[in-house]
């Protein structure tokens, strides 16, 4: 009985000693996994995740908690980022028909009353005091928040119309 | 020499641990959605298993069997192959990050996957020498990573196919296990003699 | 054809060999066509940045006069074909799959032709390299091939690596399309010529020209226009498509590959098409800019096939309407060759510097037949130019992993059409190729436009705590105004009721 | 406004329906050659077999709801079971075709989604399926009975034999060189004796010999795999690799130990070596896409073969083989892909 006691402690010290030694030489600190989920994500604190800010967003993806398609202005692209960071497969198909949307402004009720480039996140809108608004297409991400505060609602969303240079080929019908 | 050879290439094909003797089913079935995944996993199960094997010899030959403590055998056996699946992880996750993730679960899983246990145990059974039980367990290894790599390779490929819903994912993938061990049925009775 | 020739094709184990069409038109010299009512010039007719505007609506132009000039290093500018008035400029359809519209400007001849007055030059050789690339980038030549990118940015590559040979793309591998061919009987001087040009402007050694050996005349004729000078040497390609891609050109001719998203100058070689070594050494020699090209107008749908030369703006139903109009059944309009040409959305849109040829497909020319599911007979992996395996890229772009597709060299694919050219399942491979490039791209676009958002944001925030704290210090600093301007109040009441208080007792 | 199709706006006129009709034809001497040797049980077995297949096509077919009439006539159904139907001995029962056919179409094709995708050859499945469960029925050779030598069957008493069954009478029964070798070798006796017993019958060119339907035609095989190989359907790399795998350890086992091991030509000649290098092993679906891929594919399957005909229990080993390097395929396609030009460009010397 002595002996089987003995024995077994003897290797597991012995075992121990080995794994311990190895996890030194092995060492690798770990990457803060939050952090760079949140540097992927665009920053825009636009909140049409359902979750505060980015960095809410951020620590739900770290959880599991959240799909990794849950940030519309990112699209597939940053989706599919996400999910490699994570580890985790990701079906695009529900990515696929969300069309990006763009602010427009109907220039003939605009008032000029500045209230939407304040709320922009992006300054994706200019213009002056008593002027017509413009919206800047390169900037904007189409999360409605300045339809939402415009007094004559001038504003609407939107798809984004397709120039020669998004144009993209269509799938191709597969049998 | 020959003779180690010949059990090498019956170890690995005729009884197949993977298809014939259906151990070591769980990473068989868990990796093999990538090939590099279940090459990764194959490699490191054969390091695993070609350890465990000298190890748990060692252990049989000259602690249970003069002490006659055969009843430790399972305990002993899997605190060292546990220790060397531990040491494989660490070794991995500093190499290669993404194979390491790639692998996931699977990884410290190989302490409890079958084929492992299942070779030391049956090298103790048939009181193998210890260089016959060290290529008992390379083979079987190689057998299982052979299997391994072959079946991802199908399952990859099958990732691109349009499966029919009620056979995509899982079920093709057992049906595909099914037709590669019916396969292997083709090395049974293989006696080089 | 020299013994290495015979020993090259030998290794020659891709491509494959449609039907020629060509004896369509190979015998039909270049012939003028007379100016249309009106010209629509898109700005965009050349790879890199569009013109840039430099005429009114309403204004009188004379013939050669620029009326865009070119934006940034790689652009071309873009001149009147004829005098006359600038009827608009506005979005109208351009020659594109999509049928979008893009902006162009629109000329209505008036059919006087008094042109700019043109600075030509007799012997164009005597200039220095400099002044040749110059030139040939005011008269705005483009490669003239298909691919259209600006000759004179390609004649400047000789700065940064050196170049030591100039190969000319006789191969016009395409089917139906002769107007390469015609050019090189009708114009083996200039061509030649040209060759020279450019090959001093980039300060080559030595020019090749390469022509398939489905073109003996042509041999003959730019052998001929060559003897002269050493350094000029003419190989006879095999005849087998894509031969006259620009990477399967320069192994052909050199046996070095073009490295792999480079460009073929860092292996010291430049390509061009025989037509625009054609366009610039008349150009330099008349001083006239580039405006207009020979096209070919041919398939079994047109009433008369021809080669024309053609004012850059013509509307293709003009050209069409020239040639005798279509006939019954015809089932496709394609500008350029049948393997690589684009369909037409209409026949409004106008011609352009790329449009080599102007085809009216009939039926039974088209590929017939749906789509069915690939047999992985591997025949697209024995033909491809490139040693990609579209069979297995077009199985992972099927299911949704573009990405993948790009692990095994899709953006290596030249989009030469080979594979599905040659696929018995009649799948598009090319088409799931331009569709995976495409949403790559598209992904690629949103990613930059999420970080830039991002550094707006960023910005945006910066820019809020500034003001914030401008604002806080303006009001702190108001206030300490008013507190001094306070205090200094409260001392003058306080000295001035000193003073009243010393005044009284004295 | 037309729609925006893509180019090219050409093609090559090549169709699957051409080059599954042109398969069929090369296979047709043979099968001629094996109604005319096995008699009318042969051409009702081969009748069977092909109708089954295509019946349960169109049923796979309509279950998926996917691909009209098209793809049920696009000659990968009747193909498959054609193949199948080569590789079963002629006098086989009606059960043993159908279950070989539902095999095929339904399991090795169709659970995979259909044409193309299958990883295994559905042929090759169905034999070694019914090998493994009903072996007594799929080594029932019988010697040749040829049709108008009124030994064999009437047309109406074949019908009735594959339907209802009864056993093979005695004096038709007979071996087939591999059963025969295989049988002698467990018995202990050497093949120097054995085999000149069995007379000249069993390994010679012509192929009046027992076997499976399709198996003995060795020169019609040929002429049927070169007509193939003269269309560019099939390239000359499987079965050059598959022949060459078989013949070499055989010839050098053969000069080793003549007592074990039979001599090349006989692996040649014998069991489905033949039909299997030309037909089966060239199953485009199931195949690698790179010639070299083709090399290390075939030699796989030669080397298979011989090794489980010499030391395996079962006779007749290519079936097995073919699914072992069948399973290797996409590990080999992975591994022979051909140079991107320009990636690590090889700098040949300037022409």
């Amino acid at each position: 009985m002595l002996v089987a006691v003995a024995s077994l402690t003897l290797i597991a010290t012995l075992l121990g000693l080995i794994l311990g030694v190895a996890a030194k030489r092995f060492h690798v600190e770990p990457t803060e996994i939050v952090a760079e989920l949140e540097a992927l994500l665009p920053g825009s604190q636009c909140g049409q995740c359902g979750f505060p800010g980015c960095a809410g967003a951020a620590q739900a993806l770290a959880e599991g908690s959240a799909p990794v398609t849950l940030c519309p202005p990112g699209g597939p692209a940053l989706a599919q980022a996400l999910a490699d960071k994570l580890g985790v497969s990701v079906s695009l198909g529900g990515m696929a028909e969300v069309v990006p949307q763009l602010a427009a402004v109907r220039e003939e009720i605009c008032i000029g009353c500045t209230k939407c480039f304040k709320a922009c996140p992006t300054d994706a809108i200019h213009g002056a005091m008593k002027q017509i608004h413009s919206v800047m297409r390169e900037a904007c991400t189409g999360c409605g928040k300045c339809v939402d505060v415009c007094p004559t609602e001038a504003l609407e969303l939107i798809p984004m119309p397709t120039t020669l240079g998004t144009w993209t080929w269509t799938r191709p019908a597969y049998a | 020499m020959t003779e180690l050879l010949l059990l090498l290439v019956s170890t690995a094909l005729v009884n197949n641990v993977v298809l014939v003797k259906f151990l070591g089913l769980c990473p068989f079935l868990g990796v093999s959605r990538k090939l590099d995944a279940a090459i990764g996993m194959g490699l490191a199960t054969t390091f695993v298993l070609t350890l465990a094997s000298g190890a748990t010899w060692m252990l049989e030959h000259w602690l249970l069997e003069p002490f006659s403590l055969g009843y430790l055998r399972i305990v002993s056996f899997i605190m060292v192959i546990a220790a060397a699946v531990q040491f494989v992880e660490l070794a991995i996750k500093k190499t290669s990050p993404e194979l390491y993730q790639v692998l996931g679960i699977y990884l410290p899983l190989i302490t409890t996957n079958c084929a492992v246990l299942g070779v030391a145990l049956l090298n103790a059974q048939e009181g193998a020498g210890f260089l016959k039980s060290i290529f008992y367990g390379l083979g079987s290894a190689a057998g299982f990573t052979l299997v391994m790599v072959m079946f991802a390779g199908i399952r990859e490929r099958l990732e691109l196919a349009v499966v029919p819903a009620a056979f995509s994912g899982a079920p093709i993938a057992l049906v595909t296990a099914g037709l590669l061990s019916m396969a292997f049925m083709g090395f049974s009775g293989l006696s080089l003699n | 054809m020299g013994f290495k020739d015979l020993l090259s094709n030998i290794r020659l184990s891709w491509g494959v060999h449609p039907e020629g069409h060509k004896d369509l038109t190979s015998e039909c010299g270049i012939s003028d066509m007379p100016m249309s009512e009106r010209l629509v010039l898109p700005l965009a007719q050349h790879i890199g940045a569009p013109g840039r505007v430099a005429v009114a609506p309403g204004e009188r132009v004379l013939r050669g006069q620029v009326l865009a000039t070119a934006s940034g290093v790689v652009s071309a500018p873009l001149h009147a074909p004829a005098s006359g008035r600038i009827l608009d400029i506005g979005d109208y359809p351009v020659p594109h799959p999509s049928g979008l519209t893009a902006p162009a400007i629109v000329l209505e001849p008036d059919g006087r032709d008094d042109s700019v007055e043109f600075t030509g030059c007799a012997d164009p050789l005597a200039l220095p390299p400099e002044d040749i690339a110059r030139r040939v980038a005011a008269a705005g030549v483009v490669g003239l091939g298909g691919a259209t990118f600006p000759a004179a940015v390609k004649l400047g590559l000789g700065k940064r690596n050196p170049i030591h040979t100039l190969l000319l793309n006789g191969g016009e591998c395409e089917p139906y399309l002769t107007c390469d061919d015609r050019i090189m009987r009708e114009r083996a001087p200039q061509v030649v010529e040209g060759a020279r040009l450019m090959a001093r402007a980039l300060g080559a050694s030595q020019i090749v020209i390469g022509i398939e050996n489905n073109k003996p005349t042509a041999i003959a004729a730019i052998q001929l226009a060559s003897v002269a000078f050493p350094e000029v040497t003419v190989r006879a390609l095999p005849a087998r498509y894509p031969m006259g891609s620009e990477k399967q050109l320069v192994e052909f001719l050199t046996g070095v590959e073009v490295p792999a998203g480079g460009l073929s100058a860092e292996i010291g070689v430049v390509v061009h098409n025989v037509g625009t070594a054609a366009a610039i050494s008349q150009a330099l020699r008349s001083g006239e800019p580039l405006t207009e090209r020979v096209v070919t107008v041919s398939g079994s749908g047109i009433a008369r096939p021809a080669n024309l030369r053609i004012a850059i703006g013509t509307p293709v139903s003009d050209v069409i309407a020239y040639c005798g109009g279509l006939k019954p059944g015809v089932a496709r309009l394609v500008m350029g060759g049948p393997m690589m040409g684009m369909i037409l959305p209409g026949d409004t849109v106008p011609i352009v510097k790329g449009s080599s040829g102007i085809l009216a497909l009939t039926a039974d020319e088209i590929p017939a037949g749906d789509p069915s599911a690939c047999i992985r007979c591997a025949s697209c992996v024995d033909v491809c130019p490139i040693g990609l395996m579209p069979m297995e890229m077009a199985a992972r772009i099927r299911a949704g992993k573009a990405d993948t597709a790009v692990d095994i060299g899709l953006k290596d694919c030249i989009g030469c059409g080979t594979c599905a050219y040659t696929c018995p399942a009649h799948i598009p491979l090319s088409h799931y190729f331009s569709y995976a490039k495409g949403s790559l791209a598209a992904g690629e676009r949103s990613r930059l436009k999420n970080e830039a958002v991002k550094k707006l944001t960023t910005a945006r925030t910066e820019r809020l705590e500034r003001e914030a704290q401008e604002k806080a210090e303006a009001a702190a600093r108001r206030k300490a105004e008013r507190e001094a301007a306070k205090k200094k109040a409260a001392e003058q009441a306080a000295r001035e009721a000193a003073a009243g208080s010393e005044g009284v007792p004295a | 406004m037309m729609a925006a199709t893509h180019s090219p706006h050409a093609h090559g006129g090549k169709s699957i329906r051409g080059v599954m009709t042109a398969v069929m034809l090369a296979l047709t001497p043979v099968t001629l050659w094996g109604f005319y040797l096995f008699g009318w049980t042969a051409v009702w077995i081969w009748t069977l077999t092909v109708s089954s297949a295509l019946l349960f096509e169109l049923v796979c077919l309509n279950l998926a709801r996917r691909g009209g009439p098209a793809s049920l006539l696009d000659g990968s159904a009747a193909l498959a079971g054609w193949l199948l139907a080569l590789t079963l001995p002629p006098w086989a029962p009606w059960w043993i075709a159908v279950l070989g056919s539902f095999i095929a179409i339904a399991i090795a094709k169709h659970a995979y989604g259909g044409l193309g995708q299958n990883p295994f050859n559905p042929a090759m499945v169905a034999r070694v399926a019914l090998l493994v469960s009903f072996p007594l029925e799929m080594t029932q050779w019988v010697s040749p009975t040829p049709l108008f030598s009124g030994t064999g069957l009437g047309p109406i008493d074949a019908l009735e034999h594959v339907l209802f069954g009864e056993a093979i009478p005695d004096a038709l029964t007979s071996a087939t060189l591999l059963g025969h070798v295989k049988a002698e070798a467990s018995r202990g006796l050497d093949l120097l004796a054995s085999v000149p017993a069995l007379g000249p019958g069993l390994a010679d060119g012509i192929g009046r010999h027992a076997g499976s339907l399709g198996e003995t035609g060795t020169w019609l095989i040929l002429a049927g795999g070169l007509f193939l190989l003269f269309r560019g359907i099939i390239s000359w790399h499987i079965p050059l690799a598959v022949l060459t795998g078989l013949a070499v350890p055989a010839a050098i086992g053969h000069a080793i130990d003549p007592a074990h091991h039979l001599s090349a030509l006989h692996h040649l000649t014998a069991g489905a070596a033949l039909l299997g290098a030309f037909f089966i092993a060239t199953d485009l679906v199931t195949s690698p896409a790179t010639a070299p891929g083709r090399l290390v594919y075939g030699l796989g399957i030669g080397l298979l073969t011989w090794t489980i005909r010499s030391f395996a229990g079962f006779p007749e080993g290519f079936a097995f083989a073919v699914l072992l390097m069948n399973a290797c395929v996409p590990v080999i396609d992975r591994f022979t892909r051909p140079r991107i030009y320009g990636h690590g460009a090889a700098q040949r010397s300037a022409a």
